[in-house]
C-alpha cells in the first residue's frame, strides 16, 4: 500500500533508534491492505444483497466495467485520461498559483505588523466564502475559460496555505532569529535562512490540506463552462444517476490524491527529517 | 396515526407555492407535511430514493432519467408545460445555421439543455458544430454580461436579462411543437401512493384547485395580490416578477391532466421520447421499451371526484 | 579599536498577566561596563542574577529599561552582525549539518558554497570536530553542539564576541584546549569578547578583566584585572599561572566576593 | 479592527521584550481598518461608475438596504437571524463531529502503527472527495435530515483537524516523550499530558483552518432539503439574481467567520503563549 | 535494594542515508558496568565519547546493538517510572510552570492536586528557587532550569536517577550546595544514581565509584571507589576533604586517566 511512507510513526512504543534487532510488528502496509480489504468486502457484501439500490451503490464488478469503459471509450465526449488531464492541469495551475500567493502573504502575516494589518482582513473575509456563491462574481471577473476554474480552486487552497505558512512562522524560536542576527542576517535574510526553513514542516502539512481542499472543489468549479475534467464527469454522471460513474470518478480521485499525498509525504520526508528535533 | 408527508419542492414560481404556503395541504391531506427544498431533479430523486421523500417535483428530463433506471416511482401530476418560460436567447445571430461555432450555455441535464439539444435537431444543426456550455443560471447571466457567450437556453429571471440585450431564437413552445415538449411534474414514491393512497390524492387535488384557481384568473395574481407575495417568499423570486414568470409556463387544470394530451399518453411518449434522446447522447446507458408504469392517471382521476 | 559601552543600564521584565501571571521583575539595576576590542571581559556570578539578560542586551535582543549601550558611541538599536553570539542553550540550526551551520554567517555575506565550505571545514578541524562536518544537529554531543556554535560565531568574524557560558558542557581536557583556541582566535581576530562562565579559573586565565555580577537585582560589584592570558599567549605554561600565588589569591578573593552576601541567606 | 489581537507577530524587527518605550509604529487595527475602507471605496466607485452591472455588482447602498431588510423581513421565509441560527446549529455541530472524531484519528495516526495502517487509507480517501460529487450518497445513506447537512459540512471539516493533528503529533520533542516515559508515564498518559499539549498549536491551526472549510461548504450541504441557513438563503437569491441578497449573505458569512476566527485566536492566545519557546 | 546491571553493551547508530548521509558509527563498545541503589557511580569522560549514549541506553530510550541491560535481572524495553532522567539540555515542558513541571510526576502517579503543588513548593524551596514556581520555563535562567529538571525528577520518586550533566550550568556557590542537596536527597531516597560529569572533583565528592569512559568507541578504562561521599554525609567538611591528599592524588589520577591517548592526538 503506497501510504506507508514510513516517516511519520512516532515513536510513542518503538525506541528512539533501534540499532538492533529492529522486531517491527506487523507492517502498516499490510494493515493498511488488510483495512482496503475489508472496506472492499463490505461493499461486495453490501451490494451482493442489495442493501442500498444497485442504482445508488453499484457493485464492485460493474465499478470495474465502468472504469473500463471510462478508459476505453470514456464518457462526455472525453476518456479518462482527458478528464484526468483537464482536472490534473486545473489543480496543479491553482497549486502554483496558490503557493507563490500564499507562502508570500503567510510571511507577511507571520512577520509584519503591516503586511498583517492589509492582509489579514482580506484573507479573513476571502477563506470563508463559498464557491458556489461567488461563481458570479469569478466569471464576470475572469470569464469562463480556464482561468475561472483554477481561481476557484486556488481560492479554496489559499487559506490553508496562508494560515499554515502564518501558523509555522510564529512558531519559530525566537533564539534561532537572534542567532541570525546576531550572525549579521537582514530582516530579508532572517525570513529566507531563517523563518522560512522553519516553517517549512507547517507549509507542508498546508499544502497537503490544499491539495485535498483543491479536488474538493473540483466539482464545483468544473460547474463553470468545462467540457472535460474529472468533476464535470461526476457532475454529468450524477444528473442522470449513472451512479456506476461517479464511483468510477471518486475512484479516480482518490487514487490520485492519494498519489500525490505518498510525493508530499516524500518530499517532507526529505526536506524536515529534523521535525521533531528542534 | 397521524401521517407524515415529505415533500421535495423547487423554488419554481407555480400556482401550488400558495396553498403550500397557506398550510391548504397540511389541513386537506391531514398529514404532517416537511416541507424540503431542492435546486434539482437529481438531489430529489436520490432523496425519494433512499426513502426521505414521499413527494417529489421534478423536470422532465430528471424524470426521464430516474424512470430509465427502474426506480419505484410514479408521475402523478403534471405542474406545467414550458412554453415562454425557457427559451434561447442569442446576441449577433440572426438564423439558426449561424448557430455553428458559437458558445451557447446551458445547464446540463435541465429541461432548457434538452430544448436546446431538439431544437438544434429540429434546424438540422449539428450539434457538434456548436460550443455548448454547461453553466447555471445566475452564471450564465455573469457570462453573458461579460460577453464571453453568444447564446444560452436558459429561464427566468435570467432569460429576461438577457432578453435586454438579446434575442430570442426559440421558446420551449416551439420546441414542443416540434416534438420535444419539456414539462415538469410532481412524482410520488410508489411504496408511499400504496400505504397511503387518499393522502396522495388529497394533494393531487389541493394541487389542482391552485391550477384552477390561476387559471379562472391570471390577471387577477398581479404583482401586489397575496398570491404573488406567498409565491415570492417561498421561492425567492422578486415579487413584481412573479406574474410574469407565471406566464412562461402552460398550466394544465386537473380535468385535462387525465387526458390523452397529458397523463393519459402524451406525458408516456414524452418521457419515452427524453430517453431515447438521452440514451442517444450518452447520458444514460439504456432506455425502457416501456413507461407506461412511471405514470398514472389514478391519482387525477380520483382527485376530480374528491371534494373538501 | 571598538568600544562596547553600557551606560547606567536598568532591566526590568514586565509583568506576565493571566493565569499564574507574575509582577515586574528588576533583573539588572545600574550597569555600567565597558569592553574594548582588545580585551576580553569575562563576567561571573551567581545562576540567575542576569548574565545571560545582560549578553542579550549587549547583543540587541532585549532594550535597557533605562540607561545605554553603545558601540564606538552608537546605540545599539538590534542585534547586529558586529556582535556575535554563543548561546547558553545551543541555537544551532536543525535543518543544516554541523558544517553548514558554521558556514551560515558566510552564506549570509555571500561567500560562495566552496569557500564556505572550506573555511567552515578549517573551523570545524579548530575546534576538534573534523569528522563531524556532516552530522546533523541531533547527532552531535552536548559538548560538541556547543563547539559548533563557537566556531559559527567564529566564522561570523564579529567585532565582539558575546559568550555565554561556551565551554560549559566539555570535559577538563576538551575546555583547556578551547580556552587556549579562544585566547588565541581571539588575538588574531582582534574582537573584543564578553565571556561568561561558571568557572573562576577560566575567568581568571581567559579575562583580561574579570567583573563580579550579584543578584536581585543584578549589579556588577567588583572588577578585577587579570592579565594572565598575555602571560599564556606569550608562552607561560598554564599549570605555572595556575599555580602562581598571584593566581591563588585572586581565584580566592573572587570566590569569596560571588559568596559575599550569601552566607547568612544560605545559614 | 476586531482582527487584531495583537497576539501573533513575530518580532523581527521588534525586540524580544521591550520592556521600556514600547513605540508602536502604527497600530494594526489602524492599517486593516484602512484596508477595509480601501476596499468599501473601490467597491462603491466601481458600482458608482457602473464598471460591473449592478446586477452583479450592486451599490455598498443597495446592499444595507438589503441587509436591513432581510434582518426585518427576512428571506425566503425565514428572518436573517433563522438563518444564521440555522446554519451556526450546521457548523458547530459539525466542528464539534469532527473534533470529536478527528483529533482522536489524528493522534492514532500520528502515534500508532495499527491506527495510521487503519486510518490513513480511509483518511486519504475521503479527503480529497468532492461533497458534491457524494451528496447524493449522503443523503441515501443518512437521509435528507440536518444529519446528512451535518455530515457533509463536517467531512469537509475532518481533514484539517486531522492531519494538523498527526502533524502537530509528529513534531513532537522526542526529549519531551522520553522524559516523560522515565518518569512514570504509561502510553495513555504521554499521550494526553505531553503529544496532547505539544500538538495544541497545531490542533488550533487546524480547527481555524476547518472553520474556514466549514463555511465554504456550507452553500453545498444547504443545496439539499434545507428551508433555512445562509448558505440556502444565498443559493435561492443566486437563482432569481437577487444579488443584493447574495452579497449580503456573503458579508454575513465573513462577518461570522471573522467573529469566530478572532475568539479561535484568543483562545490560542490563552492556551499557546509558549508556541516560540520551545 | 536494586541493582542496575550492564552486560557487554555495545551501540552502534545507523548509517543515515540520503544527502549528507554517515556510515555506521559504533559508539559504544563492550560495556559492563553494575549500580546498585546504595551507590552513585559518576561517570567522566571526553566530550562525545558516549556518557549520553550510555545514560540513553540506561533510561532505555535506546536499545543496545548487543548486550543487555538489566534491572534486578529483568531486561530494560523501555523506559519507565524506575530510572528517571535528568537532561543535558532539559527537557521541560513549555505549557507548564516551573511548579507543574516539578509536579508531573505526581500527577502521572494520580496525587491531588493540591498536594503535588505542595510537594512541588517543597522541591523548589530546597533546589533554591522557592519564588520561582510561578514563572514560566522560558523565563528561568540556564542554571534556574537545570535545577526544575533536578527537582521533576526527583519528584518521581525512582528507583535509580540518571543525572546527565545536571549541575553543569551553575555557578560554584550554587553548584556546591546543589551537591551536598544531591548527596543528601539520595541517601534519604535510597536509590540508587548515575552521574555524568565534566568535574572530576564532582565526581569524586558525590560518586561511590568513578567510571572513565574513553571514546572511539566509548569503552570503561577505569574504575575508582571513591568513598569521600560517605565522609561528607558523615560530617566531614568538603574543603577538608578536598584538601586531603588522597583526594588530591585520586584527582590527579583520573586526570591523567582521562587524557590517556590524547596527548599523541594533540601533538
Ligand atoms: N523572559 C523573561 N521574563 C521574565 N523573567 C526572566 C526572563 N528571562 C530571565 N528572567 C529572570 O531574570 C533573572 C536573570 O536571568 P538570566 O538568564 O539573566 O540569569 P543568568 O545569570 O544567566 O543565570 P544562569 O547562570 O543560571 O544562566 C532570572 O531570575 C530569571 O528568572
Ligand atoms: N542520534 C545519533 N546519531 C548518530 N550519532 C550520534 C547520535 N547521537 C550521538 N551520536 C554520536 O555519538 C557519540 C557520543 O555521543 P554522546 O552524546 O553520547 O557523547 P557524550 O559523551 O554525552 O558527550 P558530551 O560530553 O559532549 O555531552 C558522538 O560522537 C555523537 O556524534
Ligand atoms: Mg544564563
Ligand atoms: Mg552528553
Amino acid at each position: 500500500m503506497i501510504l506507508s511512507t514510513e516517516l511519520d510513526v512516532l515513536p510513542i512504543d518503538a525506541k528512539d533508534t533501534e540499532p538492533a534487532r529492529a522486531t517491527r510488528p506487523i507492517p502498516t502496509a499490510l494493515i493498511s491492505t488488510l483495512t482496503v480489504g475489508v472496506i472492499l468486502g463490505l461493499w461486495g457484501l453490501a451490494s451482493a444483497y442489495a442493501l442500498v439500490s444497485p442504482v445508488f451503490l453499484p457493485s464492485p464488478r460493474q465499478v470495474v466495467i465502468a472504469l473500463y469503459n471510462l478508459v476505453v471509450k470514456g464518457f462526455v465526449d472525453a476518456t479518462l485520461a482527458e478528464h484526468v488531464g483537464a482536472s490534473l492541469t486545473r489543480i496543479f495551475g491553482a497549486l502554483i498559483a496558490s503557493i507563490i500567493i500564499g507562502i508570500p502573504a503567510g510571511l507577511a502575516i507571520g512577520t509584519s505588523r503591516v503586511g498583517r494589518g492589509i492582509l489579514d482582513p482580506i484573507v479573513e473575509f476571502l477563506r470563508p466564502l463559498p464557491p458556489l456563491a461567488y461563481l458570479p462574481l469569478v466569471i464576470i471577473w475572469v470569464g469562463i475559460g480556464e482561468a475561472s476554474k483554477i481561481t476557484v480552486i486556488a481560492l479554496s487552497m489559499l487559506p490553508s496555505i496562508i494560515l499554515s505558512t502564518s501558523a509555522g512562522v510564529r512558531a519559530v524560536s525566537k533564539e534561532h532569529i537572534n542567532a541570525a542576527r546576531s550572525l549579521g542576517a537582514g530582516k530579508r535574510q532572517v525570513l529566507t535562512e531563517v523563518v522560512l526553513p522553519s516553517a517549512v514542516p507547517s507549509i507542508l502539512t498546508g499544502i497537503r490540506i490544499a491539495l485535498g481542499a483543491g479536488w474538493t472543489t473540483l466539482v464545483a468549479a468544473e460547474l463553470v463552462a468545462a467540457t472535460s475534467g474529472i468533476g464535470f464527469m461526476i457532475q454529468s454522471a450524477a444528473q442522470f444517476l449513472v451512479t456506476d460513474i461517479v464511483i468510477s470518478g471518486i475512484i479516480v480521485i482518490a487514487l490520485i490524491a492519494i498519489f500525490l499525498e505518498y510525493i508530499a509525504r516524500l518530499i517532507e520526508r526529505r526536506l524536515v527529517p529534523w521535525a521533531s528535533h528542534r | 396515526e397521524e401521517v407524515t408527508l415529505n415533500i421535495g419542492y423547487q423554488p419554481i414560481v407555480e400556482p401550488s407555492r400558495v396553498p403550500q404556503a397557506d398550510g391548504t395541504y397540511e389541513k386537506v391531506t391531514g398529514a404532517k407535511i416537511n416541507w424540503q427544498k431542492f435546486d434539482g431533479g437529481a438531489d430529489v430523486i436520490a432523496a425519494i430514493a433512499s426513502g426521505s421523500l414521499d413527494i417529489g417535483y421534478v423536470g422532465s428530463s430528471p424524470l426521464a432519467a430516474a424512470s430509465s433506471r427502474e426506480l419505484p416511482i410514479e408521475t402523478i401530476f403534471v405542474v406545467g408545460l414550458i412554453s415562454e418560460a425557457e427559451a434561447l436567447a442569442v446576441k449577433g445571430i440572426e438564423k439558426p445555421e449561424d448557430l455553428a461555432g458559437k458558445k451557447i450555455a446551458t445547464p446540463f441535464v435541465s429541461t432548457a439543455h434538452y430544448s436546446l439539444l431538439t431544437a438544434l435537431k429540429h434546424w438540422n444543426v449539428d450539434p457538434k458544430s456548436v460550443e455548448i456550455l454547461n453553466l447555471r443560471p445566475p452564471e450564465i447571466a455573469a457570462a453573458w454580461e461579460r460577453g464571453d457567450l453568444d447564446g444560452a437556453y436558459v429561464w427566468d429571471p435570467v432569460l429576461s436579462e438577457l432578453k435586454k440585450s438579446g434575442k430570442v431564437l426559440a421558446t420551449s413552445a416551439d420546441v414542443a411543437e416540434w416534438g420535444g415538449p419539456t414539462f415538469d411534474a410532481w412524482i410520488v414514491s410508489k411504496k408511499f401512493a400504496e400505504e397511503h393512497p387518499d393522502v396522495v390524492t388529497a394533494f393531487v387535488k389541493v394541487t389542482g384547485d391552485a391550477t384552477a384557481a390561476y387559471r379562472a384568473n391570471p390577471d387577477a395574481w398581479n404583482a401586489t395580490s397575496p398570491e404573488a407575495e406567498k409565491i415570492a417568499r417561498l421561492t425567492g423570486a422578486k415579487q413584481d416578477e412573479v406574474p410574469a414568470l407565471l406566464k412562461g409556463y402552460i398550466f394544465p387544470t386537473l380535468e385535462e391532466q387525465a387526458g390523452e394530451a397529458l397523463l393519459g399518453g402524451g406525458t408516456v411518449k414524452a418521457v419515452a421520447d427524453t430517453s431515447a434522446f438521452l440514451l442517444e447522447q450518452g447520458k444514460i446507458p439504456a432506455a425502457l421499451s416501456d413507461y407506461k408504469p412511471y405514470v398514472s392517471t389514478r391519482w387525477v382521476t380520483d382527485a376530480t371526484k374528491l371534494a373538501y | 579599536m571598538s568600544i562596547l559601552t553600557f551606560r547606567n543600564v536598568s532591566l526590568t521584565y514586565p509583568a506576565r498577566t493571566g493565569r499564574g501571571g507574575t509582577g515586574d521583575k528588576c533583573v539588572l539595576d545600574g550597569i555600567n561596563l565597558q569592553v574594548a576590542s582588545d580585551e576580553l571581559v569575562a563576567i561571573i556570578g551567581r545562576s540567575g542574577s542576569g548574565k545571560t539578560s545582560l549578553l542579550n542586551l549587549a547583543a540587541g535582543f532585549l532594550t535597557p529599561t533605562s540607561g545605554t549601550i553603545t558601540v564606538d558611541g552608537a546605540p545599539v538599536t538590534g542585534p547586529g552582525a558586529d556582535r556575535a553570539v554563543v548561546f547558553q542553550d545551543d541555537a544551532l540550526y536543525p535543518w543544516l549539518d554541523a558544517r553548514d551551520n558554521i558556514a551560515f554567517p558566510l552564506k549570509l555575506k555571500g561567500v560562495p558554497l566552496a569557500e564556505r565550505r572550506a573555511r567552515a571545514d578549517a573551523l570545524l578541524a579548530r575546534v576538534g570536530l573534523a569528522d563531524a562536518g556532516d552530522r546533523r544537529i541531533w547527532e552531535l554531543s552536548g559538548g560538541m553542539r556547543q563547539r559548533v556554535g563557537i566556531a559559527r560565531a567564529l566564522a561570523a568574524e564579529p567585532r565582539f564576541l558575546l559568550l555565554d557560558e561556551p565551554l560549559g558542557a566539555l570535559d577538563a581536557l576538551t575546555r583547556t584546549r578551547m580556552q587556549d583556541f579562544l585566547l588565541r582566535i581571539k588575538a588574531e581576530s582582534g574582537a573584543g569578547a564578553v565571556l561568561i562562565t561558571h568557572s573562576i579559573e577560566e575567568a581568571l586565565l581567559l579575562g583580561t578583566r574579570v567583573v563580579v555580577l550579584a543578584p536581585n537585582p543584578g549589579r556588577l560589584t567588583a572588577e578585577i584585572e587579570a592579565g594572565f592570558n598575555a602571560e599564556i599567549l606569550n608562552g607561560a605554561a598554564v599549570a605555572d599561572v595556575k599555580a602562581s600565588p598571584i593566581f591563588k589569591r585572586m581565584h580566592a578573593g573572587l570566590t569569596g566576593l560571588i559568596h559575599a552576601g550569601e552566607e547568612e541567606l544560605a545559614a
